[in-house]
């Protein structure tokens, strides 16, 4: 925040959720988030929407709640899932005097593939994770013991590819320079369950997948999905005696499920870009843009400053917290970057030259999983 | 026929009041006061204009559904697959949609028979499963409304995925010509309210005074006697369910041309399920399913309003629904309450 | 995969089928009974909350059971209530049972979604889990798995070697021949109706103590079908029933297993599977065509080869009995 | 022990089936009961039985007053029933079937059961093997084991119900052997439910007998078969005189049909039906005159040779199709197979005889139904639901469903459940459609009726058909040994 604000009126805004507030994740991170803005600043106040998509409530639009939240006063609306991205630019469109950030989208980005479809008052926020999920891979070649490594994949997007290709780069980068391994050696399995979360019957349930995965010999998963099911069944396994890690992700407390075997958790922080937005509009400042808030370096864990974050586990030992800290520090002077060529895609075109450093848009619009990785890339 | 007296009638009402004091109980238990909750869900309903239409552009599938397995219920059969059948109708109209490049007034048409045929055709699969497969309508119907929801995330996350690239949310928005013409801003068509009307009348008329619709009726109550009558079992089996799917097809059209602009994913979200509720409480008779389902519509809508106001979890809709069918099934009619405990079925007493 | 994942895999498979494998061998309790209890899914999702909510407040894993067992019998109860002394159509009650069931649990457990709480521990049995390949196949577990091996033994003992299993089969095949021998067919549908509904109650804490940890909403959607078929699978015998499980569990398996070998291939064509199945092996067990199948073979074989094929339901099963006023309606 | 019935009064609704009927039976000796279709026979053994509960009227055994609320109570008390479908579980093995009821304990005792099973059975006669499913046995079979069950539960009063319509000669003879041996050796008190007065001469020692609900005589046997008759009807009201209708036109016509059927194997039928002739098939339930029939109205298909209809090979013809060619098929269950509970007369009406219309003029059917409701004399309105409708009436209404014109009638007991002067109106009305050139193919278990009513009759013994016999030069002796198998 730019010093602090004071609000002459109660200022509502909405928060429209895909998935439950409580539900250790993605969604929860949004509402936590919210939670910040009213401790934050007196006077702020939220209404939320939990679980909207088509699985749980077919009677309910993004329209229709959004018309709930404007009755209500709402002058600011986030709507937190790549789901409502379009049906916010009409939400947009029939209420220029609100306005709406959808996380996670592009529109609002004007080198971006939807650029100029967000009407003016919409705008986009996305937390910088791809870095986050480097120090996840990172985390998890410093720690596996069997050279495999598995990530529990939602479904096939831009995201959830850039997410899982950098993790990737991380683990690969670890494995090589401070285990001095041959990273072609490090197994890296994608399983895709079909969803954000869990729907029985129609996407692979992840606690299956998860099972799968260890069976298999994978001692360290990463999640990537918007629930638990990887800490949960990897603690399960750990308990049996098993030596299994796991790397939780979207939400600061996911390694409070089981943090024995808890390696670190890649998070989103809402709270202060949620606070930003609500000061910038309470203050008539606020202008449409496309953030793509990076981490506080200093500190990955101030959730007062940085957007996204890194919080290491329980699990992880000190020798290897050193290295992880050799690594982040390498990421915050840009010494390191894992998206630096060579890189070839999936089917094996190159992607990156020799040297070449990844621009946003190539790892925004990721095509294809890495070369390396083993999973479907679409 | 012996007609019903008022108090046999006017019984239905007992437990329908029971479920609303069960929900009460429920607003109570969570601390809301149900004169708030009601007053949430009534608002959320009909708090204006907008609101009553969206329960009315929500009650169009819901009903069209219903209907259909009105016919499938008079059959005997227990159609499960409606949800698939639904998936299916708006997976057929999207196909057009997107693919077909013909003016809007063949388009729309072409959308609707498409969906009817393909509702109609998943539904013939299960009903052929069943009369030559010996596999239960509910079983089959079950499978298949998971293999029309999976199909249709293969193809709203593979061939169909919109150009800019893969969200799960669904497929590009469909050329306005695709579209129902909707009512102001709303998610209202007019011609869907239409097909409502004219498939309830029709499916009325079938049932009252065609052939088929006697044949079915035989066919529900005693199939072997049925048979014995002249009814080919097998064929009014399979077209009984395949008319309920192609009436959930046209539903699913509905969702896709005027609720949504697009195919998406859970295109339905258990519109089907609910729609066999819708019939179980108005006692299976078409003439009481668009008000019923009106009812379910309003309490579905209503409930999103008490989510936001009171941040209870919108299942209590559900429940106050559930419920209520639950006990009017039970209890809703007086006579057989009467074998209860202690009054048992009066006896035939000599008479000397 | 070498040998050891190989034995992994299967463990996997085992621990995993052990809630089915409960909730099947209560249902089949039930329809062997001669009632359908169609709400299996509704049940399964409600005791899977209501015994983790118990389970989580008491700090107890039993206490959870026990709720959720109750919830379990609860719901089979109306069942019993609405199909033996209402008559109503026992598939409407069960079904609205099942959905409702689901909304209730989203409902009350939507305070308890996703935290830790208490589970079910490990115990493998000495000895025996150090049997190679078969011990740790079967033998080291959670208790819970070996409750799923000794229900199904004493259920399949209970049915078909002891006297009141011939009681119980009695009122499920031919309710009139055990009225005439003493059998009060009515208490007896309650009685089994109730214990099968329990055991699916168990079934489904078994998921939210053990298999999945904790509560979320839609925990164990879908399963409740999937147990539904495979009691006809099963052909009504708790040991097929369990087979019958553990294919299903094997299935999931491969699913996850075919998305890693094959990633050409789209994801979701793999979610597909278990539906894929249901509809194969209830062809399998129910059509005409197994039938002319089995004519091919030799005569001598066919009586084998149709026991092992084909199942028969019990033939009163879904019917009303009314003792001693049988047709005067 | 002495059993003694007073006053026993049954109704269902307005029907009277017991209405107050008092009887003494002594032990040691073997008494019939008989009667004439619904007279009150089996009502008033399941009252005896515990089966059903009588709304008046007191049972004592010896000198105690009992009360059964199930047939396990009375047979406790040493009451037992072999009812006339032998009240088993057909999915299991004798032995099970045994155990069932045996006792009360949790662990089955199998050894020891198994040798009362076979001293029970060494005792009356008879030959089981305990492993064999029930579903595999004849109905006689099925019925010794009933009597060996209640045996070894210590039955002192034993009641048979009909226990001959279902068996073949040689069976009937063992039966009665051992009954005898019960009641003269053991000293039981054996009840022979029966219409066949013979039967009733043969092994009783004495006879009751009911009408309408009611004890109207009793008699020491041997006695005059002429004074049973009088007792059971009254006066026997004459029948109407048949005038033979039949042509040189083959309605019907077999060629070495085989029929498969689930538990029995029809073979080698050769004959044919002449148009306007009243063909009867005689036999015990399950001998393949049911299956004949379903073969001819095209509800099973024969495995081997051809079936003619009016020269048209209709071999391969399913169901609905025999139908539209005038075919008509009336099965034994009313409600069961022949009726639609739920459904009204004019639905009804409208169901069987409507041809490829698509609306239905229901003010038409409504008046067509009216038509036929006066001229089948059913007591009910057009909207009147056949399960309101009593007995008779539904059996009528099973009559005013068939088309016209029709070719070939099959008829399953065509008047099971009428009283003597509704069966002879039903016979009336039938040989009006023979007049008009329909070919009846029945099956009864009445003998008298066969023989008033056919032109020709032939019967079937465990899937085999006799020879034809003409029906004017037939007897109810000569139909009994070819229902035994004899030639
Ligand atoms: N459960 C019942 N409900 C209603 N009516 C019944 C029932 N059982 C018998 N009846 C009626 O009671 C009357 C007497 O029937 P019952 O079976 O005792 O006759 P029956 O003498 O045994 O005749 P049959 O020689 O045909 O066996 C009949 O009119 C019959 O329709
Ligand atoms: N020649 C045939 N071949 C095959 N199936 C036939 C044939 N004739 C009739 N059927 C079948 O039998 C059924 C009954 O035929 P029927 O001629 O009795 O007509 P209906 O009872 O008036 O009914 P509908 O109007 O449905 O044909 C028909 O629905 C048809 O499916
Ligand atoms: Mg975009
Ligand atoms: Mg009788």
């Amino acid at each position: 925040g730019a010093g602090p604000v004071e609000l002459d009126e109660p200022f509502v805004f909405g928060v429209i959720l895909v998935g439950p507030k409580n539900d250790r994740g993605w969604s929860q991170a949004h509402y936590e988030g919210g939670l910040y803005v009213e401790q934050n600043l007196p006077g702020a106040e939220m209404i939320v929407f939990e679980s909207l998509n088509p699985a749980d409530k077919p009677e309910a639009t993004l329209e229709g709640v959004v018309d709930d939240m404007v009755a209500e006063g709402a002058k600011l609306i986030f709507t937190t899932s790549d789901e409502f991205e379009e049906d916010t630019v009409g939400a947009a469109e029939k209420y220029p005097e609100v306005v709406f950030i959808s996380i996670s989208g592009d529109d609002a980005w004007a080198e971006g593939q939807d650029a100029g479809e967000a009407p003016s008052n919409e705008g986009n926020i996305m937390g910088r994770m791809p870095d986050m999920k480097a120090i996840a891979g990172c985390a998890a070649a410093l720690t596996t013991q069997t050279g495999k490594i598995s990530y529990l994949g939602p479904l096939i997007n831009f995201e959830t590819r850039r997410l899982a290709a950098s993790a990737y780069l991380g683990a690969r980068y670890c494995y090589q320079e401070y285990r001095g391994l041959d990273p072609d050696d490090l197994e890296f399995t994608v399983t895709w369950i079909g969803f954000w979360f869990n729907i029985p019957g129609v996407t692979l349930d992840p606690t299956e997948v998860v099972t799968g995965f260890l069976d298999g010999g994978t001692d360290v998963v990463l999640s990537g999905i918007d629930t638990t099911e990887a800490i949960v069944v990897s603690g399960q396994r750990a308990d049996l005696g098993e030596q299994v890690w796991a790397i939780p992700y979207d939400f600061e407390g996911a390694c409070d499920e089981k943090p024995e075997i808890c390696l670190g958790v890649p998070y989103f922080n809402w709270g202060p870009s949620y606070l930003d937005t609500v000061e910038a509009i309470a203050t008539g400042t606020w202008e449409q843009s496309w953030d793509w808030n990076a981490p506080n370096w200093d500190d990955l864990t101030d959730n007062d400053v940085t957007h996204v974050g890194w919080v290491d586990g329980p699990a992880l030992t000190t020798e290897l917290k050193a290295d992880l800290d050799t690594f982040i520090a390498g990421l915050a002077d840009g010494d390191i970057n894992p998206w630096t060529g060579p890189l070839n895609l999936q089917d094996g075109t190159a992607y990156l030259a020799d040297g070449e450093i990844a621009t946003d848009f190539q790892i925004w619009y990721l095509p294809q999983l890495l070369e390396g990785m083993t999973g479907p890339s679409e | 026929m012996k007609r019903a007296s008022l108090l046999q009638r006017g019984w239905v009402i007992v437990p329908i009041l029971v479920a609303l004091v069960i929900t009460a109980l429920l607003l109570l238990a969570f601390k809301v006061s149900p004169v708030e909750g009601f007053g949430a869900m009534i608002r959320g309903a009909f708090g204006d204009m907008s609101k009553t239409l969206s329960v009315t552009a929500f009650w169009v599938p819901m009903t069209l559904a219903a209907v259909g397995l009105v016919v499938s219920f008079t059959a005997g059969l227990w159609n499960i697959g409606v949800e698939g059948q639904i998936v299916m109708g708006a997976i057929a109209a999207s196909w057009l949609a997107l693919k077909l490049d013909v003016p809007r007034g063949l388009l729309i048409p072409l959308e609707m028979l498409a969906a009817m045929a393909a509702g109609a055709i998943w539904a013939g699969i299960v009903a052929v499963l069943k009369t030559r497969g010996k596999v239960h309508e509910i079983f089959g119907g079950l499978a298949f409304n998971n293999l029309a929801i999976i199909f249709t995330n293969y193809l709203i996350s593979g061939p169909w995925q919109p150009p800019e690239g893969g969200t799960f949310r669904g497929t590009s928005p469909f050329p306005d010509k695709a579209l129902l013409p909707l009512l102001g801003d709303s998610r209202l068509s007019p011609i869907s309210v239409v097909m409502v009307i004219v498939a309830v009348v029709g499916v009325f008329l079938i049932l009252r005074g065609t052939a088929w619709g006697l044949k079915l009726k035989a066919l529900g109550k005693n199939p072997d006697s049925a048979f014995l009558l002249g009814v080919s079992s097998e064929r009014e089996t399979i077209l009984a369910l395949m008319l309920c799917g192609a009436l959930a097809g046209l539903g699913g059209a509905v969702r896709v041309t005027s609720w949504f602009d697009s195919l998406r994913q859970s295109i339905s979200g258990g519109i089907g399920y609910l729609a066999l509720l819708v019939v179980m409480l108005s006692a299976f008779r078409v003439a009481i399913v668009p008000f019923v389902s009106f009812f379910f519509s309003a309490v579905l809508n209503g409930s999103i309003t008490l989510q936001l106001r009171t941040q209870l979890h919108s299942a209590l809709g559900g429940i106050l629904t559930g419920v209520m069918v639950l006990l009017v099934l039970l209890f809703g009619d007086i006579r057989t309450l009467r074998i209860l405990p202690g009054q048992r079925r009066k006896k035939a007493v000599p008479d000397e | 995969m070498n040998d050891s994942e190989l034995v992994r895999v299967l463990a996997s498979i085992v621990l995993q089928a052990t809630p089915l494998t409960i909730a099947v061998c209560g249902e089949t309790i039930t329809e062997r009974a001669g009632v359908v209890n169609l709400s299996l899914d509704g049940t399964m999702l409600l005791s899977a909350m209501a015994g983790f909510v118990a389970a989580y407040e008491s700090s107890s894993v039993w206490v959870g059971f026990l709720v959720a067992g109750l919830v379990g019998a609860l719901f089979a109860l109306i069942v019993a209530f609405g199909s033996i002394r209402l008559r109503k159509d026992q598939f409407a009650v069960g079904f609205v049972l099942t959905l409702l069931g689901d909304e209730l649990s989203a409902f009350l457990g939507q305070n308890y979604t996703r935290i830790p709480g208490p589970h079910v521990s490990h115990l493998g049995i000495p000895l025996l889990k150090d049997i190679p390949i078969l011990g740790p196949i079967f033998f080291d577990h959670d208790p819970l798995v070996y409750f799923a091996f000794v229900l199904v033994a004493v259920t399949w003992w209970w049915m078909f070697r002891s006297q009141p299993g011939l009681q119980l089969r009695s009122a499920g095949e031919r309710p009139e021949a055990g009225f005439a021998r003493g059998v009060n067919i009515n208490r007896l549908r309650y009685l089994y109706t109730i214990i099968g509904g329990a055991l699916v109650g168990i079934a489904g804490a078994a998921y939210s103590l053990d298999i999945k940890l904790g509560w979320s909403e839609g925990l164990t959607r879908g399963l409740g079908w999937i147990a539904l078929a495979i009691v006809i699978f099963g052909g009504w015998s708790p040991i097929r029933g369990m087979a019958g499980a553990l294919l299903f569990g094997a299935s999931k398996a491969l699913a996850a297993a075919l998305q890693r070998r094959f990633p050409e291939v789209s994801v979701v064509a793999f979610n597909a599977t278990p539906w894929v199945l249901m509809i194969l092996v209830l062809l399998l067990v129910g059509s005409d065509a197994t039938e002319r199948l089995i004519q091919i073979v030799p005569r001598r074989y066919q009586r084998r080869l149709r026991q092992i094929l084909r199942v028969r339901a019990p033939a009163a099963l879904g019917t009303v009995f009314v003792p001693g006023e049988t047709g005067e309606d | 022990m002495q059993l003694q019935i007073k006053g026993i009064r049954k109704y269902f609704g307005d029907v009277k089936a017991n209405d107050g009927i008092s009887l003494t039976l002594q032990p040691g000796k073997i008494y019939g009961l008989l009667g004439e279709n619904g007279a009150g026979k089996s009502t008033l053994m399941k009252v005896l039985s515990g089966y059903h509960k009588p709304d008046s009227g007191e049972i004592t055994l010896g000198k105690e007053g009992v009360r059964f609320d199930s047939p396990a109570e009375a047979l406790a008390s040493g009451i037992g029933m072999i009812y006339q479908d032998p009240l088993d579980v057909p999915s299991m093995r004798i032995l099970d079937n045994y155990l069932l009821g045996r006792d009360r304990k949790v662990l089955l005792d199998r050894a020891e059961a198994l040798q009362e099973l076979r001293q029970t059975a060494r005792r009356v006669g008879f030959e089981v093997d305990p492993q064999a499913f029930i579903d595999t046995l004849t109905l006689g079979e099925r019925q010794q084991l009933e009597l060996l069950r209640l045996l070894a539960m210590g039955a002192e009063v034993l009641i048979l119900d009909e226990p001959t319509t279902g068996i073949s000669g040689e069976q009937k003879e063992e039966l009665f052997d051992s009954i005898r041996k019960l009641a003269t050796v053991e000293g039981k008190t054996v009840i022979l439910v029966s219409h066949k007065l013979a039967e009733v001469q043969e092994l009783c020692h004495h006879v009751f007998v009911l009408r309408k609900g009611k004890l109207v005589g009793e008699a020491e046997i041997p006695c005059l078969t002429e004074d049973l008759v009088r007792l059971m009807f009254e006066d026997v009201p004459p029948r109407t005189a048949r005038v033979p209708h039949v042509r040189q036109e083959k309605a019907l016509e077999l060629q070495e049909v085989g029929i498969d059927g689930e538990r029995l194997q029809v073979s080698g039928l050769s004959f044919d039906v002449q148009s306007g002739e009243v063909f009867g098939l005689a036999g015990l339930e399950g001998s393949g005159q049911r299956l004949l029939l379903q073969a001819c109205a095209g509800l099973i298909h024969p495995s081997q040779g051809r079936i003619f209809l009016n020269g048209r090979d209709v071999t391969r013809f399913h169901f609905h199709r025999m139908r539209s060619q005038g075919v008509a098929y009336l099965p034994a269950g009313r409600l069961e197979e022949g009726l639609v509970a739920g459904l009204s007369l004019t639905e009804h009406i409208a169901l069987a005889t409507m041809d490829r219309e698509f609306l239905i003029d229901w003010k038409r059917y409504v008046e067509e139904t009216q038509r036929r409701i006066d001229r089948y004399q059913i007591v009910g309105q057009p909207e009147t639901l056949v399960d309101e409708l009593s007995g008779g009436n539904q059996q009528r209404a099973l009559f005013a469903l068939l088309r016209s014109p029709l070719q070939l009638m099959l008829l399953e007991h065509p008047t099971r459940g009428l009283d003597v002067r509704s069966a002879d109106w039903i016979w009336q009305l039938l040989m009006q459609r023979v007049e008009d050139g329909a070919a009846i193919l029945f099956m009864s278990a009445d003998l008298d009726e066969l023989i008033e009513r056919s032109d020709r009759i032939a019967a079937f013994s465990g899937g085999r058909m006799s020879r034809i016999v003409q029906a004017q030069e037939t007897t109810a002796e000569e139909l009994g040994y070819l229902i035994g198998g004899e030639r």
